[in-house]
């Protein structure tokens, strides 16, 4: 079994642990982790994608390796900007839940805001 | 089996174990150290499929930065996770989820297996063009040359980002020192360290960006070594974080895209076309976007990590 | 010559192994997180410390033997550091269980 | 093969599309850095530049006849990136500059930076945000290459989501978190997908893909499976039932500019991404049981959220539910423009003119409702008695754009609805017809609780004074849905230019 196609088990498996972890696990912020770990997933499979596109000399691909660069930078942009909504919420409400308790209890405060 | 797939597989199986952890710990701050420690095994495998530019990045940013991020974040987050685990779903509810996620990793599994090897490559034609870009590491042309543009959008997803996280400051916080006021000052060790660390970090950071046109590293790498020495700083508090409304924080925000945008823009003019490099003039064009990305993404990643103001300015 | 030093790489890195392993032991077996603590950092020091000195002579160049060597420095630095933060907060939070 | 070759190089007026791309992006980065007040005015300034380059695109889409391209870089796809406009792409982009402008006039005064203050958080979020979301919508509409379509979508995602919480409320906190994990879950469906079809056929530009398929006869196991999984992820994007949860509190919770932005034109942009995936890159794939499946999802959108909107107390609730049901007519297209049947081409028409009335429509009525909630200091459906007397051009946008979401003549929503309605009868498959018309029925009952007591005979009070300008704007959008109505025949052909299926015909 080559390295190539051990990645891409893990990386499924990657992928169905981190699915997991988000439909099931109420808290966010392990949601959030689930995603990461769904996101390194799928950043493995280009990894074996771009080891099977090994050609011309090169060990791999280098577009799809470039591409996962570029998701990694995304993903943490995506776990900071979530972190922050997440700890704002539980600074305003002492809780750090998905459910809308009374979204109707106190309407939008229009464009003045 | 050589000794090398027998590593292989070991390195697999920790990987997974290490993230079921993550997935499976019943308190927050175990998972959150079962992630970091995924991430440095991860990148472990990166270099396993011949993509240290991707294992550099890997450590750098998803297991170190990120690291710290949620490491901060849990702690804060700790009286919430009883009232969390109230809401966990029963275990019909929970198997059958599971049911549904095995049956999605077995057929990617599947289908992953079943891609023709060797697969589909742009390898040659990426290779192709390094003597006229005069870089030698084909990932390095892929982000600044041949698809520069998803590069310069991600910088701008970064920007976004940075206006989300700070507009959730309050109102009167706003334009404020970046980041949560902060206790006592640490323990004498980190500050140590942090007087130590930076001169050493900056070194290697510049050796990374600058090695990066030939051989692994680059700007994403080398700006995250820069961004863990401005957190290290912070941590230790030998100096406050930067207030929002610095004009020359911003500036460095908006330098790598906007750089970017520049040298693009000129290609309209020069070689007659958007973001395309006159020849002979790629290399140092290359370098200079490096280094104004590499500024960006060190300014950018800390304020991402420590979060909106939380005083007003002064 | 060559097998000469092929063989001192194999010593000292088998001896660093022992040390990490020996670390491991502890940081599963010792009763309290201040001896945890200990058994880790004694892993590190000379576990790691023994691999690079066996990993020198195989560097390619002066200046790889120089990276090698900021490996060890940088890990001593973090691991010394993050030693005395989680013996700080440990006493903070009170008498070792 | 003469197709593929124009697809692949840049064509006269091809710096268009990157003028309409950078424009917006370099107004977000000067209003960060020169901040306070003058982040507005870049933006106002920018606007009719936006503006006049997305009539540009269109002019030049319509006069050649053939999508407009550009090379990025001049590194042609496989290797790089093409930037690509069809008729499709153009009446988006002139609609996404339409809306924002009317959203971006409608801010003003709420978003202002008041003298004396340096800055202020809410109006530098909002300014830069909208632009940000502005660029996204620009690569979303234009981009070639399915990986520069993830980054696109990734940044409306982190544009959109802080519009949503700007003033900071509980509420709105939980629901725009809600939002983020929702289009985070459906981005990385998007890129496992993509990685599956690079790793097949070597390239993930549009054009050589849809070509690549289309020279395969037997389709790889990976391609399907990763169509399935973009097509997933984009339905959560788009809010599709049943993954419409985080909509409704996201964009009723939003300041109304933002709603307006986020229900018109950002859920659009996931949906165009649909019908860039099942009818230009495969659609060889789509089969009656995949356009079925949508179309049955779409129809019970339709229905649920329509009788959702009937139930809602608040105002801004029922125009969000009725934007769930509003998505569910946009995937009755795909039955019935798929190939090249002769209703294919009236249902695709059908298909856009659907996403463009309804962008105007509900951009008219989320604006119509901000300036209800402004003047009221709620958003109550039961205490709207007689405020047609207090804010009448309000309840006209109001009315007009419900007119639209009915079906009525004249407006953009009667023309995508009787196109769409015909094909079906053509094609024999009656019951999207059916539903088409049930739908309907239940939008004229949510529009009517609303617009019958507000233009009853009774006095309110009101606890602002009426603003005339925002009323306008709100009059003026919704105009517009009307005014779609009485698009002239040449508008539908240039729809159609760079149709996939038009296009095979061509070869």
């Amino acid at each position: 079994m080559s390295a190539a196609i051990l990645a891409g088990l893990t990386g499924a498996a990657l992928v169905g642990l981190g699915l997991y972890g988000l439909l099931t696990d109420p808290h966010p912020l392990r949601k959030i982790l689930a995603f990461n770990i769904l996101g390194s997933g799928v950043f493995l499979l280009f990894g074996i994608i771009a080891r099977k596109g090994a050609a011309a000399g090169f060990a791999a691909d280098p577009v799809p390796q470039a591409m996962v660069i570029t998701g990694i930078v995304v993903a943490f942009s995506a776990t900071a900007l979530a972190v922050t909504l997440l700890l704002r919420l539980f600074q305003e409400t002492r809780r750090a839940t998905l459910e809308p308790d009374a979204p109707a209890k106190t309407p939008d405060a229009g464009v003045d805001g | 089996m050589s000794v090398i797939q027998a590593l292989d597989i070991g390195l697999a199986l920790l990987v997974l174990a290490v993230a079921g952890w993550t997935i499976a710990a019943r308190e927050a701050f175990a998972s959150v150290v079962g992630y970091v420690a995924y991430g440095l095994l991860l990148s472990l495998v990166w270099v396993r499929l011949f993509a240290v530019d991707v294992a550099l990045t890997e450590a750098a940013i998803g297991s170190g930065v990120t690291g710290v991020l949620l490491i901060s974040a849990v702690v804060r987050l700790r009286k919430t996770e009883a009232p969390a685990a109230a809401e966990r779903p029963g275990v019909v509810l929970r198997a059958l989820a599971a049911a549904l996620c095995t049956v999605v990793a077995a057929a990617l599994a599947a289908v992953v297996l079943l891609m023709p090897d060797p697969g589909a490559t742009l390898a040659p034609e990426a290779g192709q063009h390094l003597g006229e870009l005069g870089v030698g590491n084909p990932i390095t042309a892929v982000l600044i040359a041949y698809r520069s543009f998803d590069t310069m959008l991600e910088k701008v997803v970064l920007i976004l980002a940075v206006i989300g996280v700070w507009s959730l400051a309050s109102d009167g916080n706003w334009g404020g020192v970046a980041g949560p006021r902060r206790g006592a000052r640490p323990e004498g060790a980190l500050a140590f360290l942090a007087q130590l660390l930076p001169p050493l970090g900056i070194v290697v950071a510049i050796h990374i960006v600058w090695v990066g046109a030939n051989e692994p590293g680059g700007a994403f790498q080398g700006g995250a070594i820069l961004a863990a020495m401005a957190l290290i700083v912070l941590m230790a508090r030998l100096t406050e974080a930067p207030e929002i409304r610095r004009r020359w924080l911003r500036l460095a925000l908006i330098a790598g895209p906007a750089v970017f945008l520049v040298v693009g823009i000129a290609g309209f003019a020069i070689p007659g076309s958007f973001l395309a490099y006159p020849a002979g003039w790629a290399k140092p064009l290359i370098l200079l976007i490096e280094a104004f990305m590499t500024l960006s993404i060190a300014a950018t990643l800390p304020m991402l990590v420590i979060g909106p103001p939380d005083r007003p300015p002064s | 010559m060559n097998v000469a030093i092929d063989i001192f790489t194999i010593v000292a890195i088998s001896a660093g192994a022992v040390f990490f392993m020996a670390g491991t032991v502890g940081l599963l077996r010792f009763p309290d997180s201040f001896t945890r603590l200990h058994a880790l950092t004694k892993a590190d020091n000379l576990g790691l410390g023994l691999i690079v000195l066996g990993l020198l002579p195989q560097a390619s160049g002066l200046l790889g033997a120089l990276k090698l060597v900021a490996v060890w420095v940088l890990v001593q630095l973090a691991g010394a550091t993050v030693a005395q933060l989680i013996a700080h907060a440990l006493r903070r939070k009170g008498p070792p269980t | 093969m003469l197709a593929m070759a124009l697809a692949l190089a840049t064509t006269g007026g091809g710096y268009l599309l990157v003028l309409a791309v950078i424009v917006p992006v370099i107004g977000m980065l000067l209003s960060l850095v020169v901040g306070g007040r003058h982040a507005e005015r870049i933006a106002f300034a920018l606007m009719p530049a936006g503006l006049g380059l997305a009539l540009a695109i269109a002019i030049e889409v319509w006069v050649t006849g053939q999508p407009l391209v550009y090379i990025l870089g001049g590194w042609p796809p496989p290797l790089g990136i093409a930037l690509r406009a069809d008729g499709f792409s153009a009446v988006m982009l002139v609609t996404a500059a339409l809306v924002i402008a009317a959203a971006g006039y409608f801010a003003r005064g709420g978003f202002a930076t008041p003298p004396g203050v340096a800055e202020k958080r809410a109006p530098l979020a909002f300014w830069t945000l909208l632009q940000g979301l502005w660029a996204a919508l620009a690569v979303v509409f234009l981009g070639g290459d399915l990986f520069n379509l993830y980054v696109a979508l990734e940044l409306l995602t982190f544009a959109a989501v802080p519009l949503v919480c700007l003033d900071g409320r509980p509420e709105t906190l939980a629901a725009a978190l809600r939002y983020l994990l929702f289009a985070l879950f459906g981005s990385v469906l998007y890129l496992l997908g993509a990685a599956l079809l690079y790793g097949t056929y070597g390239t993930l530009d549009i054009v050589l893909l849809a070509d690549r398929t289309a020279a395969e006869p037997l389709v790889a196991p990976a391609v399907g499976f990763a169509a399935g999984l973009m097509t997933a992820g984009l339905l959560a994007k788009t809010a599709l039932f049943p993954l419409h949860l985080w909509l409704p509190p996201a964009h009723a919770n939003a300041p109304p500019p933002a709603s307006a932005v986020l229900s018109a034109l950002v859920v659009k942009a996931s949906f165009f991404l649909i019908v860039r995936l099942w009818f230009d890159v495969m659609p060889g794939l789509a089969s009656a049981a995949v356009t079925t499946l949508l179309a049955a999802l779409g129809a019970a959108a339709i229905l649920f959220g329509s009788v959702l909107a009937l139930r809602q107390a608040r105002l801004k609730l029922l125009i969000a539910y009725s934007t769930v049901a509003q998505i569910g007519y946009l995937f009755l297209m795909f039955p019935l423009a798929i190939g090249g049947h002769p209703w294919s081409a009236e249902a695709w028409s059908g298909g856009v003119m659907q996403t463009l009335s309804h962008a105007f429509a509900k951009a008219a009525m989320f604006l119509a409702a901000g300036v209800v909630y402004e003047q009221l200091g709620h958003d109550r459906i039961a205490e709207l008695r007689g405020i047609g007397r207090a804010m009448p051009m309000a309840i006209f946008a109001f009315g007009l754009g419900g007119l639209s979401l009915m079906g009525l003549p004249p407006s953009g929503g009667f023309a995508a609805k009787w196109l769409l309605m015909q094909a079906s009868v053509e094609s024999g498959q009656w019951a999207w017809a059916v539903v088409m018309l049930v739908g309907g029925l239940l939008a004229g009952g949510y529009v009517y609780r609303v617009v019958a007591p507000a233009l009853d005979r009774a006095t309110v009070a009101l606890k602002a004074p009426a603003s005339r300008r925002r009323e306008a704007v709100a009059l003026a959008l919704a105009l517009g849905a009307v005014l779609l109505g009485f698009a002239p025949p040449e508008f539908f052909d240039l729809l159609q230019i760079g149709r996939p299926v038009a296009m095979a015909a061509l070869r």
